[in-house]
């Protein structure tokens, strides 16, 4: 176990650095210098030139990215060029943001989306399965930035009863933040929840197949228990796997939800460092989502040992 | 289910599966066209396939002859008469530089359906050759270009998206190349999987035991029996490419105005939703929807005829 | 067979199972197809019952029908079903319920797969006693009492693991011990042994002997293998496409079959030390009419040898025997006079060379698995002549498939190890390997479902071999293809057709086909006949017998039937744990004296004469490959464990007659002597 | 939905106290004066930090920081009087030097400031002096009329700061305006008190949020929510909701932001003005104006005139939609039968909408417009000839601020040596005119230069002026006393609830 998980965690280095490399390469094509993107296309050449010197970004980018890597390793992501804050000042508030929405998102939509798939398994072919698989699918259909601007109409114009930003007032309580995010984790959920059922009721199903729940059957337990106690179980693991590799998904490209509710969260960040060429900004918030996406992969699996009992002993066969 | 243990990797042999016609009187050779006749009854009489199919070839009419089938021309605006309702005049309104959204959504159905389709195709031929090599050679290849395909993984789609824009210019193929790159990781790791459990069959062992070389395994013996769920993947992927492309449009890196392309009518208008505006979004929306809902159908047919 | 009689009281009249002309349907491609054609059979109260016929037959059917389980496109169309007199298609579902709960209950093959494999043990066994008692009181204690009945050694440490940290025998128990919970009337079991060791099967039939008899439990044994039949039924039903022809008390049946079907399925098995240079198999012709199909009046007639017109046109009645034993066969009382189908054994002459093609020295092999060494393989050293067939035998996990493979080059075998070929040394994979050296080395794997491309045709499969094998083209290599069809005895006119279309016997032929491609001096045949039934089996058998007079092939032959591989074998090599335990002549190796490990392998084998030796129990697990018993590996398990020695010191493979070797600290008189008696049992 | 709404007049004075929330787009960058060059930035600084002179949305000049203001008779040399009795937020009282540091520092080629390609000509590092605590002197490169525009919050970098500021202004927020950072969030917003230190008025509110937002339309939902009271600045293309919404009054007024649409001069197939002329001939402006500006914006007349200038001459006729005689225009150039090319453009509010528009409306003629949308940072580039496509595109469709006076726009798009010279227009004629127009002193003798100038441009055409657009503001109901200027300044200190 302690071996997987070492293993697992040097290679997902390997990734990482792989994946800052990548970062580093794309950016290269980005036209225009920082000073430029920050004083606007009609400030004077002068100025340019003396914000990048000030700023470092006259420096050939591998030595940015030498610098960047070398901050690293102690610990320091560097500042930003843009807003001239330490990068993690702005990265991690982003991130915590993110964080939240996406657990608020996750708290409904995975077992809503458990249920909707373990029903429509269990009416496999008739109505009730046509209209969740049918029905979630289109919901997953829909862009989620429609959804947005669909939900803010309804829930914050019309009925006026949840607030249209996603930004709750500084100070305010715990009850009060998560007012703020139910409509965009509505989205979310609105988002996932075909992607969630189909998977769940797929799962469901080959374990309505299998040998063991005919055992279970034959037994002569209440189709019940036989559903809760033996069923269940075993399909929720693919879905569970399934459900982590959105993590990166969830925390990184909400670029869309965040920009309709005003919501400070990384993919807002992402997006933002890219367009003003913001050089320590992007990697960093491009690391921290490949560390959460691999993170998150990591658990997964690790709950997934956890709950399958064979995947321990089996994990490197 | 056999009785003498069972044979690997395939739960479901041949002939218990109610799909295949397993004579165990040995067939004549035409006993293939009989199968791949009764595999067509099978896609007929599946209610899945045929609402899928009927969804599809609208759209797929509606890309060949929209230009026909349109009541105006979708491209010629007219500012004065903008985001105006519904009406005979207009059955689905007018956007805000006054063209008719009905038309606008007939003809886009072109863009998306040549998009879509060959960005997902190029990433499952991309995503297909990466998983075959990963999944039989393991070792070093494997883990390296593993690593490769987590990374590009976690990039992202904003920044892939808009650095491809960036780089290539905003047009069709950079949408296209955009999709295959943020696609082709995903589909990579299905076959892989596929292909992982196809080396355990004896064949490949069988074909190594006569001096095949590795490409001649890989595509010649492998690719034929993983295509059922290349395929698979293929359709899924496309109803998510017609989602991704929508929301490229968004942030700005998707198709080129003036296409009457979905996604970006949707890009487009959505900011108008809030003033009463709910149309030239809504039915760009439906259309995307409905597409993306045929597609997924089809696939859920198909691959409920297929199944081994 | 000493079931106590039956008690004549009132309820106890009823018999435990009773099925009454019952029909099945299967819904295939919306068509309603038959399986069972009016079964009629009564299963009294304590009695064992036997159900064979070939795969597909529909004995599962009938075991599932009996506890209305149908699959979901599956339908009892008519007929009834009555389960302690109470008629099972008329209860409603909580009904059918509580009769699950307390009175059928039902084993299967494959139990790993029948485990929940996320619940413990001892909570998928304390359900079964919650359940029936409404509370879950005391249900663990009832689990682990339960556990202990099936003989698990520590059933309290068992309750908490997970099956897949059990092996298959150990599940099998549990899942008996779930059947047999609640004492049931009715127990089924659906070929609970197939897909276990001989020693591990061996081991649970007795259990479920002796449990029988403690619970008074009838049974409905459902079997491929007439051996254990014999051992564990009191009466049998053959059952055809969804007819039942010949019904009896076993003994009668074995005795005096009187179905030309039954007669056939007799004498597809090799019996009695019958070798492949004494007398050919028999086999069945044809194959099963497929499911649904249009029968003739009789419906084994257009595979039977005796039929005549009237078997097309009138349906034989249920013709008595004798006591108790029917069979549907017009000429009931001749079906012993069936034809042979095959004729005399091929001669096989004895090779003129005595130096081996292959021979294998100090063969090793070693995985590495998270950090742990396994040795798959430890010194192992034989060697083989031409057109010579080596049996290798051994419980699952010896190594049988290890040695295959790294033979014919797919795995190399560790340093040092050396595999020669005509006296030169073979590189340690294939692809290194001379094209001369791989066409010489073929294998024929164990499932030819997984070793057929399904999507090339026959024609392209075989036609790849030949192409890639002897680099021939054109009509030259559609000639040779032709040939190498014929020699198979497959159809030429089948050549288009893909692996589903064909029948498991039909692609082994294609498997076996391929191996021959390149006229190989040895073939290497992994289990080649498991996967098929008894009567395909003795086709297959026959070929492989019939190819080795041709073309002076030799074959190692890997098989887990001990029956199979005494008939097909000039020597034996039996494995235990990667080494070599012993080797010698066939005829040796199964007459005493015997090495101990292979004297309880061949003790466990029941047979169809019913003529059984004690069988010598195994104690405990085969232990890992990956930390083997010091000395002797064999001694944690030895029946005939001397002492120290035993665990310290590991013995030579020293040769204790001429041509036969083992690996024991005993001498040969000294087994001869102590094998006159069964060992006694160890603690 | 074209419907313009009249902002009543505000009759009741609104009550002290209360928090009044505004949005704004947000700042792209780090908060500091000397670099600040976009929108967001701009209403930041105004918060709390203020300049010598307000220009206020007539254009017309209020002394703030300064008292009084004079110049010699060459135009030259600039007095301003300073006002008494102001201090920073930090309590150290504001003088004469803290000007002249000012000024100094934002015309230093070395600190980069963005307020620089302002004073490129005008004002050079050094010639802002402090006479004595409270006058300071402005000696310019060349003699300007017009030079207290740019010591005013036109040029809104040049709020005035203390002498020895060195950066680090978002930990501050330091300044001598009303109000004084509570806390600021980056990204997210500022929240503000009243400065206790304030020398005018106190604020009517007691306090103010300030809220970011990245993205039009998440600002519109946010007024409409009640998430915020004021949004300082929308736009037609993102906020048209706002326009009809009961709930939220709309404040507008005429600015000098534009569209220009650049065809160049000196390549085919614009070589010849008859086609440059023909172009603007085949724009229907009127669709523009009330299609898709919703009647929110005055017509262009393909000069930088806009009518909000003073010096604007109202008398030059206006250029309206004639395709007969575009076809005529074009004929005689040889392109009768149309021409191919392609047109430029980059997201940003309704440029894409517009570049569609001209290119449907050109069409008539058999013109066939390519079009290219690009991201910004792709269209402007390196904002140099020969690295950037916008300078480089045939046609393209740049946009233009607001400036409170043309002189900028008049030279560094139009003169032969102007930097943002996308048309390549070289034209001696027009540059001489340029000069007299920003030598003229008075408005008389500015609006006849103007008139040539604007004659001119008409003749030759080298950029199409399509539309210059209003500044909107929009408040709910209960709020009043917002004071925005078409530079963007959202001044909240008289703000306050119903
Ligand atoms: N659900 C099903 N749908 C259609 N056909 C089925 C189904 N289950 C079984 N069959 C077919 O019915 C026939 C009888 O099946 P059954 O499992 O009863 O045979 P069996 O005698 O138990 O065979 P085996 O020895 O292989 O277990 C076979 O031809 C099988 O393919
Ligand atoms: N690739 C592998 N990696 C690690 N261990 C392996 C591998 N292949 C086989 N082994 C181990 O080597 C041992 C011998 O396995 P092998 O498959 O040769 O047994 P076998 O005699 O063929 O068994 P069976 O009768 O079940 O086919 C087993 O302990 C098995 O777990
Ligand atoms: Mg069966
Ligand atoms: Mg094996």
């Amino acid at each position: 176990m302690t071996r997987f998980i070492a293993k697992r965690l040097g290679l997902g280095l390997i990734t990482l650095w792989l994946l800052s490399v990548l970062v580093f390469f794309g950016t290269q094509v980005l036209p225009g210098d920082v000073a430029r993107r920050i004083l606007g296309p009609f400030a004077s050449p002068s100025a340019v030139t003396a914000l990048n010197k000030q700023l470092g970004t006259d420096k050939s980018v591998f030595v940015q990215y030498l610098n960047w890597i070398t901050g690293l390793f102690h610990g320091d992501l560097g500042t930003s060029v843009a807003t001239r804050t330490s990068v993690s000042s702005i990265v991690f508030p982003a991130l915590w943001h993110s964080a939240k929405l996406a657990i608020l998102a996750f708290i409904i939509v995975v077992p809503l989306g458990i249920l909707g798939g373990v029903l429509a398994a269990l009416y496999e072919g008739r109505f009730r399965d046509r209209l969740i698989s049918v029905g979630g699918l289109s919901a997953t259909t829909v862009p989620e930035f429609v959804w947005s601007v669909v939900f803010i109409l309804v829930f914050a114009l019309w009925l006026g009863i949840l607030p249209s930003t996603a930004t709750a007032p500084p100070g305010s309580g715990f009850l009060t933040q998560i007012e703020y995010l139910v409509l965009p984790a509505l989205c979310l959920v609105f988002v996932l929840f075909g992607y969630i059922a189909r998977m769940a009721r797929a799962g469901t199903i080959e374990s309505l197949e299998a040998d063991y729940t005919r055992t279970a059957v034959i037994k002569g337990l209440p189709y019940r228990t036989v559903v809760r106690r033996h069923v269940l179980r075993n399909s929720l693991l693919p879905t569970i796997a399934v459900v982590a590799t959105q993590a990166g998904y969830l925390i990184g490209g909400l670029v869309a939800i965040e920009l309709v509710f005003n919501y400070q969260g990384i993919g807002q960040v992402l997006y933002r460092a890219a367009i003003q060429k913001d050089f320590p900004v992007l990697q960093s918030a491009v690391l921290i989502v490949g560390v959460v996406y691999l993170v998150a992969t990591l658990l997964a699996d690790l709950a997934y040992s956890l709950l399958n009992p064979r995947i321990r002993f089996e994990s490197s066969s | 289910m056999s009785s003498f243990g069972e044979p690997i990797g395939s739960s479901v042999t041949a002939a218990d599966s109610p799909a295949v016609a397993e004579p165990t009187v040995g067939p004549g050779p035409d006993e293939a066209k009989v199968i791949r006749r009764e595999h067509l009854a099978l896609l007929l009489r599946s209610k899945t396939f045929i609402a899928g199919a009927l969804i599809l070839g609208f759209w797929i009419v509606c890309a060949i002859f929209g230009n026909l089938i349109a009541p105006d021309d979708p491209l010629r605006t007219n500012p004065v008469a903008a985001l105006q309702a519904p009406s005979s005049a207009h059955l689905f309104g007018t956007d805000t530089l006054g063209r008719d959204v009905l038309s606008r959504v007939l003809v886009g159905a072109r863009d998306i359906l040549i998009v879509a389709p060959l960005a997902t195709l190029l990433a499952t031929a991309m995503g297909t050759l990466l998983g075959l090599v990963t999944g039989y050679f393991r070792g070093f290849v494997d883990d390296s270009l593993g690593r490769l395909i987590d990374a590009i993984l976690a990039v992202p789609v904003v920044i892939v998206g808009l650095l491809s824009m960036v780089a290539l210019g905003p047009s069709t193929v950079t949408v296209i190349f955009v999709i295959a790159v943020v696609f082709t990781p995903v589909i990579a790791r299905t076959v892989r999987a596929a292909v992982l459990s196809e080396v355990q069959y004896e064949y490949v062992a069988a074909a190594r035991l006569r001096n095949e070389r590795a490409p001649y395994i890989l595509f010649g013996e492998i690719l034929p029996n993983v295509m059922g769920p290349v395929l698979v993947e293929f359709t899924v992927r496309l109803g998510y490419a017609i989602f991704t492309i929508a929301t490229l449009s968004f942030l700005g890196f998707g198709i080129q105005p003036p296409a009457p392309d979905w996604g970006l009518q949707i890009y487009q208008h959505y900011g108008l939703i809030s003033g009463g505006y709910w149309w030239p979004v809504l039915f760009p929306a439906l259309a995307i929807a409905s597409l993306v809902i045929g597609v997924n159908l089809l696939s859920d047919g198909i691959s409920q005829a297929f199944e081994r | 067979m000493s079931a106590t009689a039956p008690e004549p009281t009132a309820v106890q009249t009823a018999p435990a199972l009773e099925l009454r002309d019952l029909e099945v349907a299967y819904r295939v491609r919306g068509v309603w197809r038959e399986v069972l054609r009016g079964v009629t059979l009564s299963i009294a109260r304590n009695e064992a019952y036997g159900l064979v016929g070939e795969s597909g037959c529909g004995k599962s059917t009938a075991a599932f029908a009996a506890l209305r389980y149908l699959p979901r496109n599956g339908r009892v169309m008519s007929g009834s079903i009555l389960v302690d007199g109470e008629d099972l298609l008329s209860m409603n579902e909580s009904q059918v319920r509580q009769l699950r709960v307390s009175k059928v209950s039902m084993v299967y093959q494959n139990p790993t797969a029948a485990l929940n494999p996320s619940i413990r043990i001892g909570d998928q066994v304390a359900e079964v006693y919650a359940l029936a008692d409404g509370g879950s009181d005391g249900s663990d204690e009832r689990a682990r009492e339960m556990l202990s009945k099936v003989q698990i050694a520590d059933p309290a440490s068992v309750m908490r693991r997970y099956p897949h940290q059990l092996s298959g025998g150990m599940n099998q128990r549990v899942v008996i011990a779930m059947a047999l919970a609640t004492n049931p009337s009715l127990l089924i079991l659906d070929e609970p042994t197939t897909g276990l060791d001989a020693t591990v099967e061996g081991e649970v039939l007795d259990l479920i002997k002796t449990l029988r008899e403690e619970f008074e439990t009838s049974l409905l044994f459902i079997t491929h293998n007439l051996g254990v039949m014999a051992k564990m039924c009191e009466r049998m039903g053959v059952l055809y496409a969804g007819r039942l022809v010949e019904e009896g008390p076993v003994a009668d049946v074995f005795d005096r079959p009187s179905h030309p079907y039954t007669v056939g399925l007799l004498r597809c098995i090799p019996r009695g030390g019958v070798r492949k240079d004494k007398e050919t198999l028999d086999t069945i012709p044809g194959f099963l009419p497929q499911l649904g199909a249009d029968l003739p009046a009789c419906v084994f007639a257009d595979r039977c040898g005796l039929a005549e017109d009237i078997c097309r046109q009138q349906e034989p009645p249920f013709h008595r025997v004798s006591e108790g034993h029917c069979s549907r066969c017009h000429f009931y009382d001749r079906a012993h006079t069936l034809p042979r189908t095959t004729g005399a054994p091929p001669v096989l002459g004895e090779s003129a060379r005595q130096e081996p093609v292959l021979q294998a020295r100090g063969v090793q092999k070693t995985f590495h698995q998270e950090g742990h060494a396994i040795h798959a393989l430890n010194d192992v050293e034989f060697a083989l002549k031409e057109g010579e067939t080596l049996g290798l035998v051994g419980e699952s996990g010896s190594g049988k498939t290890t040695l295959a493979r790294l033979l014919i080059g797919l795995s190399p075998p560790d340093e040092g190890s050396v595999v020669e070929l005509d006296g030169a040394q073979l590189a340690p994979t294939v692809s290194k390997r001379e094209r001369d050296q791989v066409r010489a080395l073929q294998i024929v794997f164990q499932n030819p479902d997984s070793a057929l491309n399904r999507r090339f045709s026959i024609h392209r499969i075989l036609g790849r071999a030949l192409t890639m094998l002897t680099g021939q083209r054109g009509e030259e290599r559609e000639e040779h293809l032709r040939q190498l069809a014929h020699s198979v005895r497959f159809d030429v006119r089948l050549i288009g057709a893909r692996p589903a279309q064909l029948s498991g016997g039909l692609k082994q032929r294609v498997a076996i086909a391929r191996a021959f491609a390149g006229d190989p001096r040895i073939v290497v045949c992994d289990e080649p006949t498991s996967a098929l039934d008894v009567s395909v089996q003795a086709a297959i058998l026959n070929l492989l017998v019939e190819l080795q007079a041709k073309q002076k092939v030799a074959y190692l032959f890997i098989s887990h039937d001990l029956g199979v591989v005494r008939y097909l074998s000039d020597r034996i090599a039996v494995l235990y744990l990667g080494r070599l335990m012993e080797l010698g002549p066939a005829d040796q190796v199964f007459e005493s004296p015997q090495h101990p490990y292979t004297e309880a392998l061949a003790s466990a084998v029941p047979t169809a004469e019913g003529t059984e030796r004690e069988r010598i129990r195994l104690v405990g697990e085969i232990p890992s490959a990956a930390s083997p018993p010091s000395g002797c590996v064999f001694h944690t398990r030895c029946p005939r464990y001397i002492g120290d020695v035993c665990k310290t010191e590991e013995p030579e493979l020293k040769e204790v007659e001429p041509g036969h070797f083992w690996r024991c600290h005993y001498s040969a008189e000294q087994l001869r002597e102590l094998q006159k008696t069964p060992p006694k049992p160890r603690v | 939905p074209n419907v313009t709404r009249v902002s009543p007049p505000q009759t009741k004075p609104p009550k002290a106290g209360g928090t009044i929330r505004t949005g704004i787009v947000a700042p792209a960058a780090a908060l500091d004066p000397i670099m600040i060059s976009d929108e967001g930035g701009l209403a930041v600084l105004g918060q709390s930090a203020q300049y010598l002179v307000w220009s206020d949305k007539n254009l017309t000049l209020r002394p703030v920081l300064a008292e009084s203001w004079t110049h010699d008779h060459t135009g030259r040399v600039w007095t301003f009087k300073i006002r008494r009795g102001v201090s920073f937020s930090d309590g150290t009282p504001m003088t004469a030097e803290d000007v002249a540091a000012t000024f100094n520092r934002l015309s230093d080629p070395k600190v980069g400031s963005n307020a620089l390609s302002n004073f490129d000509g005008v004002l050079s590092k050094g010639n802002t002096k402090a006479i004595d605590p409270y006058t300071a002197q402005f000696t310019l490169d060349a003699p300007n009329g017009n030079f207290p525009y740019l010591v005013s919050s036109d040029n809104y970098n040049s709020v005035v700061l203390p002498k020895n500021y060195d950066g680090g202004w978002d930990k501050t927020f330091i300044g001598t305006g009303p109000w004084k950072l509570e806390s600021f969030t980056p990204n997210q917003g500022v929240s503000y008190g009243r400065n206790p230190r304030y020398w005018g008025q106190p604020t009517v509110a007691e306090r103010s949020e300030v809220t970011f937002y990245a993205e039009e339309q998440a600002q519109t939902l946010g007024i409409l929510g009640n998430q915020v009271d004021v949004v300082a600045h929308y736009s037609v293309s993102g906020g048209r909701a706002l326009i009809t919404n009961p709930d939220v009054r709309t404040t507008q007024f005429r600015s000098s932001s534009h569209r220009q649409i650049h065809m160049r001069t000196d390549k085919e197939p614009f070589a010849d003005k008859r086609v440059r002329q023909a172009m603007a001939l085949l724009l229907d402006r009127r669709a523009l104006v009330n299609g898709l500006l919703a009647t929110k914006s005055d017509y262009g007349n393909d000069s930088p005139f806009a009518p909000v200038f003073q010096s604007t001459n109202q008398s030059v006729r206006q250029r309206q939609l004639n395709v007969a005689m575009a076809k005529q225009l074009l004929e005689a150039a040889g392109k009768g039968a149309g021409f191919s090319t392609q047109l430029l453009t980059l997201t940003h509010f309704e440029l894409p909408d517009l570049a569609q528009v001209v290119q449907n409306d050109v069409s008539v003629a058999g013109i066939n417009l390519k079009l290219s949308i690009l991201d910004p940072g792709s269209y402007y580039g390196s904002s140099k000839f020969g690295t950037s496509p916008w300078l480089d595109s045939t046609m393209g469709i740049t946009d233009y601020g607001h400036r409170g006076v043309p002189n900028l726009l008049l030279t560094a798009p139009l003169s032969s040596k102007g930097p943002w010279n996308a048309a390549h227009f070289r034209n001696p004629q027009y540059d001489q005119l340029v000069a007299h127009y920003v030598a003229a002193l008075d408005l008389g003798a500015q609006r006849a230069a103007a008139g040539k100038i604007q004659e001119l441009l008409l003749d030759e055409t080298p950029v199409m002026f399509p539309y210059f657009y209003y500044f909107l503001t929009g408040a709910r109901l209960n709020v009043s006393g917002v004071e925005t200027t078409a530079m963007g300044h959202v001044d909240l200190s008289r703000a306050g609830f119903a």
